[in-house]
């Protein structure tokens, strides 16, 4: 590191060079950096796990890996990916390195729990790695007893255990991000001043500190069940397998909203910034994240349409899942009315948003259908539904998370990335993106099961298509490691505020120092005050910039 | 907050008799037949102590605060697990709860 | 819809429903994407940075353009939601079919158990244009019996009966498919739903090579488990006669009424002396939860539904 | 002597005060999920068989579980003392109370003990040492499996407790605590109270039943 920033002014990558110094930081920066390296680290497994997957399916009879191997691919693929890196990707991340910077202030509230997250984190992977070294596990990342506890031949309890603990690093970091965005607000920094992304971090945490609890105790007594011999859910023994389904999905559902939440408030903050105008119904936002957060929790049963809850409350979950719809309706009409009279650039970040709004419309909407019941009954667990959620998981928050990553990157790095390769990647990944997932509708509504490691031979074509895709996509993705890499060491220098964005962020130097401001910072202004008309704009600290 | 001047401890005292009196009727409720009330009766003054541990133990007491709203939020967030679910437990007829 | 590109056979009743509903929602999709990605790209290209574009006046919040966007998505959708909600009651409350068959699945097959006493594994015969009505259940994990070519689906699950209905309008050899997972061979646990003209299913039945019906082989069995003894006419012990149980209404120890459906007959069977027996009798039924399997809790069921069908024949 | 100036995000230390508390708050509202699913798990099995459920509840110790419920009442009373009195820089009565909330707490540990191996010899262990006492049996055994379940996490969290009681004892001897700096008082305190108000609903949700004769 001291060969980047020699030259600069001390910063937090400066300040100190020592193994223990990362190892035993109290810094959120350095602490996100950290968390940085194990989720991309996480990223490529899952991404591994994945590219094996859509190998295995270009021929139908599924004979490039063995049935059990294939079945311990898709769940590890799963496991990895929800917990690993979607859950943890953008808030633990960005949200990490820029809450404290957005709200003006010196680090988060409790900067051992935030770095005993990172260490609870990586001992939950320990295991997820043990677990896939002594043979995998091949329950699907649902669970599912009577499977998961009696009949499964795979490592069941250390995946539970593994999943378990990360469920407390997941407590442990939205705990403190709530308890940060209540108490270490800069002076003048209202929760209506608030930048969109510390309300959707805000909605997150909520969400993590009350839904993970469940999660914990449910994969608890799986584990117990498991191991003890005993009937929990077993309904030969006066078990319930429908409670359990129940309580997974009451974390389950919600943890959706963890993946999505921060990725719109992310992509609020991009779109608002290169359209240089006001984000559109800046309240109706705000309160639209709140409401998603809640909401998520009233509509879980909706993933058990089919299976055998009573009629009457199908019929409930499914008229709330439609409600859950509202908010997420309103965000996106307001992203696309923040694009009415801006002055638009297509810089990466931008692109990344833009390729967001459209994917997760298409996953939004895909998801109405699969919430209506009737046509749910037909398209349930098959690859309908997989590219539905791959639409707002990969397609929403990926996009997001890389976008924010270009965004953010000059600020995180003191470096500026290649505009042109960043553009390509973008655009690629939206291409590859699509490839891969549309023609997985078709196949699901024709009738392809998910989970299978064979199939009939009729579905052939759209399969290739789809493992096409994904060919591009792993392209796509692996293209800005190397590009971001090279800016590490090549990159032109980045000033304070590359984007001319209004976030207290961009107030201090970029990389910014230890505690983040010299002088803690006096909000006077809202968030985005754009003029696309002249290109001026208003920081928060209330300072014009022509 | 001067030095070796505590709070009057007469409401903890106070409190801390009151719940051991409904335990003491916890107790006693357990061995009267009472049928479905049982649950009732138990949760009822689980309750009440709880109330109490929380109000004057943890000292929710004095002007509203944002710890009010986090105390009640897991208890809140709960209501969602049970009531709903309750949706689905009350009107199916697979599980043997008839 | 045979003529949409890529679309599946549709085989049943239910199918054309389905599909009508997701042609209606696929319109309205594409019409809320079309105003998304088209103001979008307008928008780009209109108010890109350097166009001449008038950007006074700018709007920064109304609430006459959310509420209205929104109320008007989800006036349109709510009118889907209701399609489809009455539909889902329809096909998982099934009316009164013109054949019951129960299904059995387990790791890694289905077993079929006609009315008749016939059994197959991995295949389903079943009637042109007759209403057939499914009785599932799992002797492990939890399975999922779906059947692409007439958009019907239901999870199996172990410990209960699960039911829905199809209504075949084609015949031929149709998917059956597994769509839960359920261990190592998930994929391959499928079969065939072959559906027949009336004649020939009934040509069918008979060379099964079976002497005895489903009901029949459950009055052994109900003298074999020793049911006999308390349930019949002539028994001293007074426990609830079964002529003309099933489909009537029960009153049970608990103070609730419940009909006498297939799942209950079931959970007494298992549960024995319970709350969930009817009002008025001994406690002293035994349970025969892990005593009796599924194939012969099928047969015990089918039996008592014959006495309540003879029952109602003789009145 | 500690330094009293706050840590580097604070701007003074009665922010750091209130936030450490906000925190343990909200914490709180995660155990409340935590074990609230537990005993969800419970309320639906306790509807469904509830006549297997007063039968193998009879087993269960309700003179212990009383007398655990007593101690715990005692020590969230003694917990506060203590913190009150640190709070008014009494600092020997504070280390005395938090003393006495300790050993409380080991009371509670040492009944339970007692109790879970009264359970053994009496069959009350699922998958170890397990007799049967109804017809349709499985369901007593549900009874039992919450029953260990959830006392063993709870018994988890005392003994956490008793670990933070004592060294606060420890700082408290080492005169850590002064009328000017008594967070982390504050903080286990709700902490061991909340433990408290968690064995409060294990009891009723245990002990009272199957008692009357009907």
């Amino acid at each position: 590191m001291t060969t980047l920033t020699a030259d600069l002014p001390t910063n937090y990558l400066t300040k100190e060079h020592t193994i223990a110094s990362w190892l035993l930081t109290k810094d959120h920066k350095r602490i996100a950096l950290l968390f940085f390296a194990s989720i991309t680290f996480f990223f490529f497994i899952g991404g591994f796990a994945a590219t094996l997957i859509r190998l295995h399916l270009v021929n139908p009879a599924g004979n490039l890996l063995q049935p059990d191997i294939y079945n311990r691919m898709f769940t590890m693929h799963g496991i990895v990916m929800v917990w690993f890196f979607l859950i943890p990707s953008i808030p633990t991340t960005m949200g990490n390195f820029f809450i404290p910077l957005m709200i003006g202030a010196r680090d988060l509230a409790f900067p051992r729990i935030n770095l005993g997250s990172w260490y609870l984190f990586n001992l939950s992977g320990l295991f997820l790695l043990y677990c896939l070294f002594v043979g995998g596990v091949d329950t699907g990342w649902t669970f599912y007893t009577p499977y998961s506890t009696l009949f499964a031949n795979g490592h069941v309890i250390p995946a539970a255990v593994a999943v378990f603990v990360n469920g407390f690093s997941s407590i442990m970091t939205g705990l403190n991000f709530v308890v940060t965005i209540h108490r270490l607000r800069a002076p003048g920094m209202t929760w209506m001043r608030l930048p969109l992304f510390v309300w959707a971090i805000y909605a997150v945490s909520v969400v993590m500190l009350l839904a993970t609890p469940v999660l914990a105790m449910t994969l608890a007594l799986i584990a117990i069940e498991r191991w003890m011999g005993v009937g929990i859910f077993d309904p030969s023994l006066g078990g319930d397998p429908l409670l359990f389904q129940h309580m997974f999905w009451f974390y389950s559902h919600p943890a959706v909203y963890i993946m999505i939440l921060p990725a719109m408030g992310l992509v609020s903050e991009l779109i608002t910034c290169f359209a240089r105008r006001p984000v559109f119904g800046y309240s109706g936002m705000a309160y639209a994240l709140m409401a998603i957060a809640v909401i998520s929790f009233f509509v879980w049963a909706h993933h058990m349409f089919v299976a055998g809850i009573s009629i009457f409350s199908a019929v409930v979950f499914s008229l709330m899942t439609f409600f859950v719809a509202v908010p997420s309706a309103i965000k996106v009409f307001n992203w696309t009315a923040t694009l009415h009279k801006g002055s638009i650039t297509f810089d990466a970040p931008m692109l990344y948003a833009l390729g967001f709004v459209g994917l997760f419309t298409i996953g939004g909407l895909t998801g109405l259908m699969v919430a209506t019941l009737a046509v749910d009954i037909h398209v349930h667990d098959t690859y309908f539904v997989i590219a539905h959620f791959h639409y707002i998981m990969v397609g929403g928050t990926v996009s997001a998370f890389f976008g924010g990553l270009h965004y953010w990157w000059p600020k995180m790095t003191g470096r500026l990335y290649p505009e042109m390769w960043a553009r390509v990647a973008a655009i690629v990944t939206f291409l590859g993106f699509n490839l891969t997932f549309f023609p997985q509708f078709i196949l699901g509504y024709l009738g392809m099961p998910r989970r299978y490691y064979a199939y009939p031979p009729d579905f052939q074509v759209w399969h290739v298509l789809s493992s096409a895709g994904a060919s591009i996509l792993a392209v796509a993705y692996t293209l800005p490691l190397l590009y971001l890499g090279w800016s590490l060491i090549w990159g032109p220098r980045a000033g304070p505020n590359p984007w001319r964005a209004t976030g207290l962020e961009w107030l201090t130097s970029s990389p910014p120092p230890q505690h983040n401001f010299a002088r803690t910072p006096i909000v006077k202004a809202p968030p985005y005050q754009y003029n696309p008309a002249d290109g001026s704009y208003v920081a928060q600290d209330g300072s014009v910039h022509a | 907050m001067s030095v070796g001047k505590p709070e009057p401890i007469a409401p903890y005292v106070i409190g801390w008799a009151v719940m051991m009196l409904l335990l003491g009727l916890s107790v006693l409720s357990a061995y009267l037949d009472i049928g479905i009330f049982h649950p009732v009766v138990n949760f009822g003054i689980a309750a009440t102590q709880a109330a109490i541990i929380f109000i004057i133990f943890m000292r929710l007491r004095g002007r509203p605060s944002l710890k009010w709203v986090f105390a009640a939020a897991g208890f809140f967030w709960l209501m969602f697990l049970y009531g709903i679910s309750t949706v689905d437990y009350a009107t199916r007829s697979g599980f043997p709860s008839q | 819809m045979q003529w949409v590109p890529f679309w599946p056979r549709d085989a049943s009743v239910t199918a054309q429903s389905i599909d009508m509903l997701t042609i209606g929602e696929l319109a309205l999709v594409v019409v809320i994407l079309g105003f998304v990605f088209g103001l979008m790209i307008v928008f780009g290209l209109r108010y890109r940075r350097g166009s001449s574009a008038d950007r006074s006046h700018l709007v920064e919040k109304t609430w006459h353009w959310e509420i209205g966007w929104t109320v008007g998505s989800l006036a349109a959708f709510l009118v889907l939601f209701v399609w489809g909600a009455n539909m889902y009651v329809w096909l998982y409350e099934p009316p009164p079919a013109d054949l019951e068959i129960y299904v059995v699945a387990k790791q890694w097959m289905w077993k079929a158990e006609h009315p008749g006493g016939q059994r197959e594994i991995n295949e389903l015969h079943v009637p042109l244009g007759k209403s057939v009505r499914l009785l599932l259940t799992s002797e492990d994990v939890v399975h999922s019996f779906f059947v692409p070519a007439f958009r019907v689906k239901h999870d199996v699950l172990p410990g209960q009966y699960e039911t829905f209905w199809f209504k075949p309008t084609e015949t031929g050899r149709f998917l059956l498919e597994c769509t839960q997972y359920c261990g190592t061979q998930h994929a391959h646990m499928g079969g065939v739903i072959v559906v027949m003209p009336q004649t020939e299913y009934a040509r069918w039945l008979t060379i099964q090579g079976v002497h005895q019906s489903l009901a029949q082989q459950g009055e052994a069995l109900f003298r074999k488990y020793g049911c006999s003894g308390c349930h019949d006419p002539n028994s001293t012990v007074h426990a609830p006669s079964l002529a003309g149980l099933y489909g009537s209404i029960v009153h049970l120890q608990n103070g609730e009424t419940t009909i006498a459906d297939e799942r209950y007959l079931r959970d007494c069977i298992l549960l024995g002396a319970s709350r969930i027996l009817p009002a008025g009798y001994p406690p002293v039924m035994p349970a025969f939860a892990g005593q009796i399997g599924e194939d012969d809790l099928i047969k015990l069921v089918a039996y008592i539904q014959s006495l309540a069908q003879t029952q109602r024949a003789s009145r | 002597m500690r330094s009293l100036a706050p840590e580097p995000q604070f701007a003074t230390l009665e922010q750091q005060t209130e936030t450490a508390q906000l925190g343990m708050w909200a914490f709180i509202a995660t155990e409340v999920m935590f074990f609230g699913a537990l005993i969800f798990t419970y309320m639906i099995y306790r509807v469904t068989y509830w006549e297997q459920f007063r039968l193998a509840a009879h087993d269960s110790q309700i003179l212990n579980g009383s007398i655990n419920e007593a101690l715990l009442l005692t020590s969230s009373l003694t917990m506060i003392l203590a913190i009150n009195y640190g709070k008014a820089g009494r600092n020997d009565r504070l280390v005395a109370f938090l003393l006495a909330t300790a050993f409380l707490g080991l009371c509670f540990l040492g009944v339970k003990g007692w109790e879970y191996v009264e359970d053994y010899n009496s069959g009350s262990v699922p998958s170890m040492n397990f007799l049967f006492k109804s017809d349709y049996h499985a369901p007593t055994e549900l009874f039992w499996i919450f029953y260990w379940i959830s006392t063993g996490f709870h018994t988890l969290h005392v003994t956490v407790g008793i670990g933070l009681v004592m060294l606060l004892a420890w700082q408290a001897h080492r005169r850590k605590f002064s009328p000017n700096y008594f967070s982390p008082l504050e903080v286990v305190g709700l902490y061991w109270s909340f433990v408290d108000t968690v064995w409060v609903f294990l009891f009723a949700a245990i002990y009272p039943l199957g008692r009357a004769v009907t």
